[in-house]
């Protein structure tokens, strides 16, 4: 079966020649609904990291604001409001105010373009995973310019570090998504979850589709900064990294920007290999497809974004941070062979039709 | 505090309900920030195990009241826990560690070598007779060191003290920083000296009235 | 406004301007910046005022009676060129930092007068 | 090695020492000159090899003007100790530094003359290992005084 | 005479001038006093190129608190209670010292069951100690987890202090002329059953962290001391034992119980992180042992064999003895004039020697390196600076 | 109506942007901030292949000049900064030299552009998937094809790299530290 | 229309940024001066520029990178269309990727990929 | 090294750069050496494997917690006040022992007012005694300052003292951690008993507020600054009476030693 997809901004489209008012009003409620979207899943996945890693931890987390602790992300968000900003004196205060922004502009400029489900995608673009690296890339100058323009040296190291780890792991990162594009032959993400009909390609492409999986998702990891790749601010080491001199509102900014590429990663992970919205699907099984079809798309999504993300959290919480030409030498000298030669051995695998479930 | 708030009381005041809404802002600021105290990775000794180590851990779990947060930079960080001696050497670090935090501040002496110089007060040439002497503390949690539980009573208190207060319309009024900043070649006893005139001049506490509040306050404590 | 705008809307001409302008101003860097990486930064405008003009021209003027426009010759130029210009920049970044590490100085007026 | 025969043997190398009464370890007073030559042979003596220097440290004998400076030995291979003393002019505090015989004593050493003004001649580093520079007095001398010290009370 | 007093800023410029401005990219930055893996108020300032540790200048006495002079002000009884603020993690061994230096020079009579119990609480707090050095060294290399569990460990043992000691941290417990109080009733069932429970969480730690391929990357090779180096620098305790040097003095120079218990020295061969490590991990294991052997051979006795508030006085005169505590050895210096307060009181402290090798350790690795090696030789500033 | 007075608006705040980043790119004292504005430029440029109906060139521009270079450029400027430049003040003759050779370009082109081959030419048509057509068009070993550009483009890169990596490493290799981790 | 919204929303991300920003200076205390503003280095003051110089070695992934980077914008309409070429679009990519391979060797050979 | 060095020519303290190395450093029994044989055992492939699974190993122990909620070991501390028990011998809070008719047992011997290590007892006697011969008018214990080393109490000849478990003092002022122990000024319990009347026993007590100890704290401080001056002065007196009487001595002695050149001492 096919979904019947058709994104916001195909519907704004169809509204703009008739009325520019009802346009505007649906370009401004597409605005409330992406921040209401992403407040919320920020709050809830910093709550979340935190109730998960306490019950990692034998401990409770959060109890007393709220039940069970619901409200402290709220008050935390609040009292980072209310905190004072402050800009070192010998800072470069344009560019310290113009880090988070990049930052902050990278994430959400990605989270218009993710498919959540058929109808839920604000702009389906012909270049979607193009975009999704191009646009990514702005994260990285931010974290350069907010370390560089603190005027910290242990930003400024922070910010070397974090430059050179997100870059070299792009690399790693977009072999492992070209993997994907070879096979469904489409860079527009919609098309991509649509050719996962017969089956995800993390299994339907035979191993390749495991390796760049693990690529993907190491390589991932490695791009948003959390352990045990999280040298850009590792604590016991540079104090706090590229934010070290940042306060208030502003660290906030990056703290959000941070958990929410998270979901950013494990919703790119869930598209490109497990199929985004699209239910388990096995090869032609219609009495086991239509079962799948039951459960809604848009929660086909949450539940292997969340899978993803918890994945993501238990790394972090087991193990070690690795030291920094250790990671260098991970993705150089590991990671980027290994997804050169799955590349190639991906493209043999689709010029001879050797995939199941080929079309 | 900011441009609004300081004018807002007086705009919002004079209003049919204006009072009231005031109120509810404060409480509303008060709450966030006493539920999300996140303290500064700061331990100087024996205090420090058990203040941030103890307290962190699994048994206690500092996380219940949202302050696992430790945050190594002082920008971030709202809570500043004096955990252990501070001699003479420590003290203009401390203290710019103390200006370096963004306000709102807070900090916490635990420990009677904090507190007063606790084991170290006599015959020591480098202790620091508490940590007030360099910047203004605002709760005292003694022990020594303290058990985490006390800690946590520590931390209920400056919630307690943040809820109380009333930051939009006596922004400030908890106390006043002792001085702006530590300018070069300022002197230990400069600092004692301001410390002194400003415990002098408004943070005179009634006596019987805060001895009685002590008294009863751990009835209160279950309202928490 | 909105009529303004349609009576308005950019030719081939208006393009042609902005990219010249861009040029032009990337020219005067070049010509005027002491900092070596400002050069090279002055000389990716011009770089990308060209590769936009590629584009453009394979828009407006590509012959379309034979078809052309649906083979992209400009764009692929464009990529062309911006593959160059990384190259470039890989390169020259390369001698400003090595010239860095051993003179410790990247203006180029003064790298004249160092030459021996 | 039993801490006569231990005595005997460090007496044979450096016959001016004697032995230092009240010391429940083996403790011999030696000259000051003589003390980087003695240490680097009780370290290279294949029957003694002190390695270790175990601690130094001084005692302020005010009454006496003097300072004794003490230097714990061990032998790790052979467990014995040795207590070597020197004492200084307390006016005049030099004594050559161990460091090259043992580089713990460089440590060690600043600290004593952080705390006592002990100058250690040759000494690679001498600055203030506790407290800061511009430090006035030598707190661990029986003598010091300090406005900021408090007395305990009777 | 060439005795020449330099300050610090002369020692950091100096350095920087040295090396000519124009061929390298070495810049000095201070780690510390306030920083998460210092473990306290440790300054280091730190010589680096890129992320190269070029060379690290410790900076000490930001907790410098003069406690040998305040030891010449106080009686005997008084300054055991002061050691408990110096190596806080093992305040016991600590008061063992000095019980020790003084029941020595003052020819006080102890008997088994006051050792025994010394010997006991001094290897429970070993576990103590070490059990908070893997969780914070867990959280020094990134990994946040073992921390917890570390603690949650701990916690239990603090619980047997608490019954029987009274106090979690600074015990003041082991005092000239015996133990303070009595154990408690229920000590010999709850040290039982930590010994049962820590065993099953000993597969675990290793689990989550010994066997860890990142961890083990992390370590080995690592701040590299070799044994001769070690004996020379004066390192002690696991860090000269991680060398390959098998200097225990529960061995060579037995004190309380430990020469009618079996147990083995773990010993390292190449001095790196790993081993250092891999020592303490052992050691845990090998005071398990001990523990094991004596909690149900505590003779009978009395615990106090004089009167609390007796004066003590030691026989004027040159007095030493030593312990290993949890980080190496502990050694007090007494010398006394005869009267009830001694004349000058030093102690040698196992963290100081154990720091002035990381000078040795750390140069030429990173930053990453200097962490590891810094938490693996596990100091603690107080009992540095004291 | 909106609908096409939209890239119109678009192109004249695109153009306006660019031209003062660019103006500000060759002016800015303090480099990196010059580099920010580069930055700024690029990426307005992409707007503008978006404006051209080139989705495909926009991604590229992004990841390549916005994502890959000017992150180069910021590492090369906190590579290469010295106090001295960073105010970076050009000579008044170098100011007028610059501005008389970039001012009687643009004139130069500006004559030309006004030429009657370029005035009143529209849009020609496009393919509907430009990413597939320049896949076609690079992989085309035909006449009109770009594989051998394409070969050389490898050629190229490999060489800026050999290149890059010869160069930037010949003075770090001068003073190379003794290898500490095996 | 898509990148309508791209537009919009990178508006949209400065404004609540600089929104936020400005919210934050309206609410929240603001007392500059003195220690608060200077720089942060573990409590203690810095010592010289804090502006410090890197290692050549950290240039060398970031020109790396920016060769993949390229490689990457070439792969990228190679996969879309690797069907309809087969054999022949492998072999001409595999050609592309060797040499980049071969480049990779010789900074692996060289030693470029050490970390500094 | 400059010519005046006291120290003997080079040659006879040549100093070996490295040190000989020791033949045998294991110099007690029963140790083990540090190879760790599910590790150490190396190969390229199963090098790799054994290091995923290591990773595995480390994540099954985390998710097993996880999936545990039993193994949550957290105490949620405001909320357990009630069921909070804390060891008999918990030091956290000084404490006298009255006895059941609320007397107490204190005679003034200052014995722990001796034995604290740093004044944190601090006994004053009533100055106008009602009954006998010396009566405790205040028992001042400086919680702010105690390091809770329990020698007062187990000094304590009568059992005055105790050690008790209530740790929840934290104040906004620091003067408020002066606490007066004795519920009362007045005799001890045995000297009370003897008096029959109840009447005269109230006279004889009187009431005392636990949180009066600060004036007594502040008095003291005032008294050891004027003692110090007092000191300081007379230090100073001996101090120059020393140097005079050094000077006196270096200008009998014929050849004045000069004193080594330092630079910068101190």
């Amino acid at each position: 079966m096919s979904w019947p997809v058709k994104t916001i901004a195909e519907r704004t489209g169809d509204l703009l020649p008739g009325s520019p008012w009802t346009a505007s009003v649906y370009v401004l409620l597409t605005i409330l609904a992406v921040t209401a979207f992403m407040t919320v899943t920020g709050l809830v996945l910093i709550y979340a990291e935190r109730k998960i890693a306490a019950h990692f931890q034998c401990r409770l987390g959060p109890m007393r604001v709220g039940w069970h602790g619901v409200l402290q992300t709220i008050a935390d968000a609040l009292k980072l409001l209310l905190k004072e900003d402050i800009v070192p004196r010998d800072a470069d205060a344009l560019l310290h105010i113009l880090a988070p922004v990049l930052s902050f502009a990278g994430m959400l400029l990605v989270m218009i373009a993710l498919p959540m489900s058929p109808s839920l995608q604000v702009a389906d673009m012909n270049i979607g995973v193009l975009y999704v690296t191009a646009v990514s890339g702005l994260g990285v100058l931010g974290i350069l310019l907010g370390g560089w323009s603190s005027n910290n040296k242990w930003s400024l190291l922070g910010a070397m570090r974090a430059g050179a780890q997100i870059i070299s792991y792009e690399v790693s990162a977009t072999l492992a998504l070209l993997v994907v594009v070879l096979f469904s032959g489409t860079l527009q993400l919609s098309g991509i979850v649509q050719s996962q009909e017969a089956g995800w390609w993390i299994w339907r492409a035979h191993g390749c589709g495991i390796v760049a999986f693990a690529i993907f998702l190491i390589a991932g990891t490695a791009e948003i900064n959390r352990t045990p790749f999280d040298l850009a601010e590792g604590e016991s080491e540079l104090t706090a990294g590229f934010h070290t001199e940042y306060s208030g509102l502003r660290f906030s900014f990056f703290f959000l920007s941070e958990f929410l590429n998270m979901f950013v990663l494990a919703a790119m992970t869930s598209t490109l290999f497990l199929g985004g919205w699209m239910p388990l699907h096995i090869g032609h099984f219609a009495v086991f497809n239509g079962v799948m079809d039951i459960i809604p798309p848009g929660l086909w999504f949450t539940l292997k974004t969340t899978a993803m993300i918890f994945l993501i959290m238990w790394f972090r919480w087991t193990f070690p941070r690795l030291r920094v030409d250790q990671l260098m030498r991970l993705e150089w000298k590991i990671l980027l062979p290994i997804g050169f030669v799955n590349l190639f051995v991906s493209a043999a695998c689709v010029v001879t039709g050797c995939y199941f479930f080929a079309r | 505090m900011g441009v609004i708030t300081d004018n807002l009381p007086g705009v919002l005041e004079p209003l049919p309900g204006g009072s009231v809404l005031v109120t509810a802002v404060d409480q509303l600021i008060n709450w966030s920030r006493s539920n999300s105290l996140w303290p500064l990775t700061f331990g100087t000794s024996c205090c420090a195990i058990e203040m941030m180590m103890a307290t962190g851990a699994a048994r206690h779990d500092m996380a219940r009241f949202g302050a696992e947060v430790a945050r190594p930079s002082p920008r971030q960080a709202d809570l500043l826990v004096i955990a252990g001696t501070i001699v003479k050497r420590m003290a203009p670090r401390l203290r710019t560690l103390y200006e370096q935090m963004a306000e709102p501040r807070y900090v916490m002496a635990t420990g009677s070598c904090a507190i007063c110089g606790g084991p170290f007060m006599y015959h020591s040439y480098t202790t620091i007779r508490g940590a007030d002497e360099i910047i203004p503390v605002d709760v005292y949690v003694p022990g020594c060191p303290p058990r985490p539980e006390a800690f946590f009573y520590g931390l209920l208190t400056l919630q307690k003290m943040i809820r109380e207060g009333e930051s939009i319309r006596h922004p400030g009024e908890r106390r006043r920083p002792v001085l702006a900043a530590l300018p070069e070649g300022m002197t230990l006893d400069d600092i004692r000296k301001e410390m002194q005139d400003l415990l002098s001049h408004d943070a005179n506490v009634n006596m019987t009235e805060a001895a009685a509040e002590g008294a009863h306050y751990s009835a209160e404590l279950k309202d928490f | 406004m909105a009529d303004f705008l349609t009576a308005h809307a950019p030719t081939l001409t208006h393009w042609l301007v902005l990219t010249s302008a861009l040029f032009s101003i990337g020219l005067y860097g070049m010509l005027t910046r002491r900092n070596a990486v400002g050069v090279l930064m002055s000389l990716e405008l011009c770089l990308n005022a060209a590769a936009v003009n590629f584009v453009l021209f394979n828009r407006y003027l590509a012959p379309t009676a034979q078809g052309g426009a649906e083979r992209l010759d400009g764009a692929v130029m464009t990529i062309f060129v911006i593959a160059v210009a990384a190259a470039e920049v890989v390169v020259g970044m390369a001698i400003f930092v090595a010239m860095y590490a051993e003179r410790r100085t990247v203006d180029v007026t003064r790298l004249d007068a160092l030459k021996d | 090695m039993e801490a006569p025969n231990l005595i005997a043997a460090v007496q044979a190398l450096q016959p001016d020492a004697t032995v230092r009464a009240q010391s429940d370890r083996p403790t011999l007073i030696v000259p000051a000159h003589a003390l980087v030559a003695l240490a680097t042979r009780l370290r290279d003596d294949p029957a003694l090899r002190f390695d270790l220097l175990e601690t130094h440290t001084a005692v302020d004998w005010l009454d006496e003007d003097r300072l004794e400076l003490l230097y714990l030995l061990t032998s790790v291979p052979l467990g014995h100790h040795l207590t070597l003393s020197v004492s200084v002019d307390r006016d005049a505090p030099v004594v050559p530094t161990l460091c090259k015989v043992y580089p713990i004593a460089e440590w060690l050493e600043r600290e004593a003359y952080d705390m006592f003004g002990i100058l250690y001649d040759d000494h690679p580093d001498l600055r203030r290992l506790f407290l800061e520079d511009d430090w006035v007095g030598f707190p661990l001398r029986k003598d010091y005084e300090d406005d900021f010290m408090l007395e305990r009370p009777e | 005479m060439s005795v020449h007093v330099s300050t610090l800023q002369a020692r950091i410029s100096g350095e920087s001038t040295a090396s000519s401005p124009l061929s390298t990219e070495e810049y000095f930055v201070n780690m510390g006093p306030q920083h998460p893996s210092t473990h306290g108020v440790l300054r280091l300032v730190l010589r680096l190129d890129g992320e190269t540790v070029r060379e690290v200048v410790p900076v000490l006495g930001y907790i410098h608190r003069g406690i040998e002079k305040m030891g010449e002000h106080g009686n005997y009884r008084q300054f055991v209670h002061l050691v408990d603020r110096m190596d806080y993690l093992s305040a016991l061994a600590n008061n063992w010292a000095v019980t020790m230096v003084v029941e020595k020079a003052a020819k006080m009579e102890t008997n088994d069951r006051i050792q025994a119990i010394r010997t006991l609480v001094c290897e429970l707090q070993r576990i103590q100690s070490h059990q908070l050095w893997w969780g914070v060294f867990g959280m020094d290399l990134g990994a946040f987890t073992p921390f917890f569990y570390g603690l949650r460990d701990r916690e239990q043992i603090c619980d047997i202090f608490e019954k029987t000691i009274g106090a979690r941290l600074t015990m003041n417990y082991i005092q000239p002329g015996g133990v303070m109080y009595d154990i408690h009733p229920d000590f010999v069932k709850d040290v039982k059953a930590f010994l049962t429970y820590f065993k099953s969480k000993m597969p675990e730690y290793d689990a989550l962290m010994t066997e860890n391929v990142i961890i083990q990357e992390r370590l080995r090779g690592i701040g590299k001391l070799s044994a001769e180096r070690a004996i020379a620098l004066g390192a002690t305790g696991p860090v000269l034992r991680a060398s390959g040097v098998a200097h225990d003095l529960r061995k060579s120079e037995p004190y309380g119980l430990y020469s009618q218990v079996d147990f083995d020295v773990p010993v390292g061969t190449t001095g790196d992180c790993w081993d250092r490590y891999w020592v303490r991990m052992e050691e845990m294991r090998q005071s398990v042992r001990i523990v094991e052997q004596l909690i149900d051979n505590i003779p009978e006795g009395k615990t106090f064999l004089v009167k609390p508030a007796a004066k003590i006085k030691v026989p004027a005169g040159v007095h030493y003895s030593h312990v290993e505590t949890a980080r190496g050895v502990l050694g007090v210096l007494l010398v006394s004039n005869g009267k009830d307060a001694p004349y000058r009181i030093h102690c040698r402290t196992p963290n100081f020697n154990n720091l002035w090798c990381i000078g040795e350790m750390a140069t030429g690795g990173r930053i990453g390196d200097l962490v590891a090696t810094l938490s693996s030789i596990d100091i603690v500033v107080p009992d540095i600076d004291r | 109506m909106l609908a096409s007075a939209i890239p119109t608006l678009v192109f004249y705040l695109l153009a306006a942007i660019s031209l003062t980043l660019a103006w500000s790119v060759v002016t800015g004292r303090r480099i990196l901030r010059a580099a920010v504005s580069l930055m700024g430029v690029l990426a307005a440029s992409a707007g503008l292949y978006l404006l051209l109906d080139s989705p495909f060139l926009a991604g590229v521009q992004v990841l390549v000049y916005v994502g890959g270079i000017v992150v180069l450029l910021v590492f090369a400027v906190m590579l290469t900064r010295t106090t001295e430049l960073l105010e970076d003040h050009p000579t008044r003759g170098r100011q007028i030299i610059g501005g008389a050779v970039a001012t009687g370009f643009f004139l130069l082109s500006y004559n030309m552009m006004t030429a009657d081959a370029f005035v009143g030419r529209t849009l020609s048509p496009l393919p509907k998937n430009d990413v597939a057509a320049i896949g076609r068009a690079l992989l085309d070993t035909g006449e009109n094809g770009y594989a051998l550009p394409f070969e050389v483009v490898s050629l190229l890169l490999l060489a800026a790299m050999i290149g890059g990596i010869v160069i930037a490493r010949k003075p770090a290799a001068a003073a190379k530290p003794e290898a500490f981790h095996g | 229309m898509d990148f309508f919204y791209v537009l919009i929303f990178l508006g949209f991300s400065a404004v609540m940024v600089l929104g936020g920003l400005g919210l934050s200076r309206l609410v929240a205390p603001h007392h500059p001066g003195g220690a608060k503003n200077d720089t942060y280095e573990c409590g203690e003051k810095t010592i010289g520029t804090s502006w410090i110089q890197f290692n050549v070695g950290f240039y060398l992934f970031g020109l790396m990178f920016l060769v993949f980077d390229v490689e990457a914008a070439f792969l990228y309409p190679w996969a879309v269309v690797l069907r309809e070429f087969g054999t022949t679009g492998l072999i001409e990519a595999g050609v592309f990727g060797a040499m980049l391979m071969v480049g990779l060797l010789y900074a692996w050979r060289k030693g470029a990929l050490e970390w500094v | 090294m400059p010519a005046d060095s006291v120290l003997p020519p080079a040659e006879s303290v040549a100093t070996p750069e490295v040190l000989p190395p020791p033949e045998k450093h294991v110099g007690v029994g029963g140790a083990i050496h540090g190879a760790v044989p599910w590790i150490d055992k190396s190969g390229a492939v199963g090098g790799v494997f054994r290091a995923i699974r290591s990773l595995f190993g480390g994540m099954k122990i985390t998710g097993g917690y996880l999936m545990r909620p039993s193994t949550v070991v957290t105490q949620q501390y405001p909320e357990n006040r009630e069921t909070l028990k804390l060891p008999d011998r918990f030091r956290a809070q000084l404490a006298f022992n009255h006895d059941d008719n609320g007397y107490h047992k204190c005679t003034l011997c200052r014995i722990c007012e001796e034995a604290c290590p740093n004044v944190s007892i601090i006994i004053t006697g009533r100055e106008k005694p009602a009954v006998s011969k010396k009566e405790l008018d205040s028992f001042v214990w400086r919680l702010d300052s105690c390091t809770f080393c329990n020698t007062c109490v187990i000094v304590c000849p009568f059992n005055v003292l105790r050690f008790d478990g209530t740790f929840e003092s934290s104040v906004y002022d620091r003067r408020l951690l002066s606490y007066t122990l004795n519920q009362y000024a007045g005799p001890v319990a045995s000297v009370l008993e003897k008096l029959e009347d109840p009447e005269a026993r109230k006279a004889a007590m009187e009431a005392r507020d636990p949180y009066s100890g600060a004036a007594i704290i502040a008095a003291l401080v005032e008294k050891q600054k004027a003692t110090k001056i007092a000191e300081r002065a007379a230090r100073e007196a001996a101090k120059a009476a020393r140097v005079a009487a050094k000077a006196a001595a270096a200008a009998a002695a014929a050849q004045p030693e000069a004193p080594p050149e330092a630079e910068n001492v101190g």
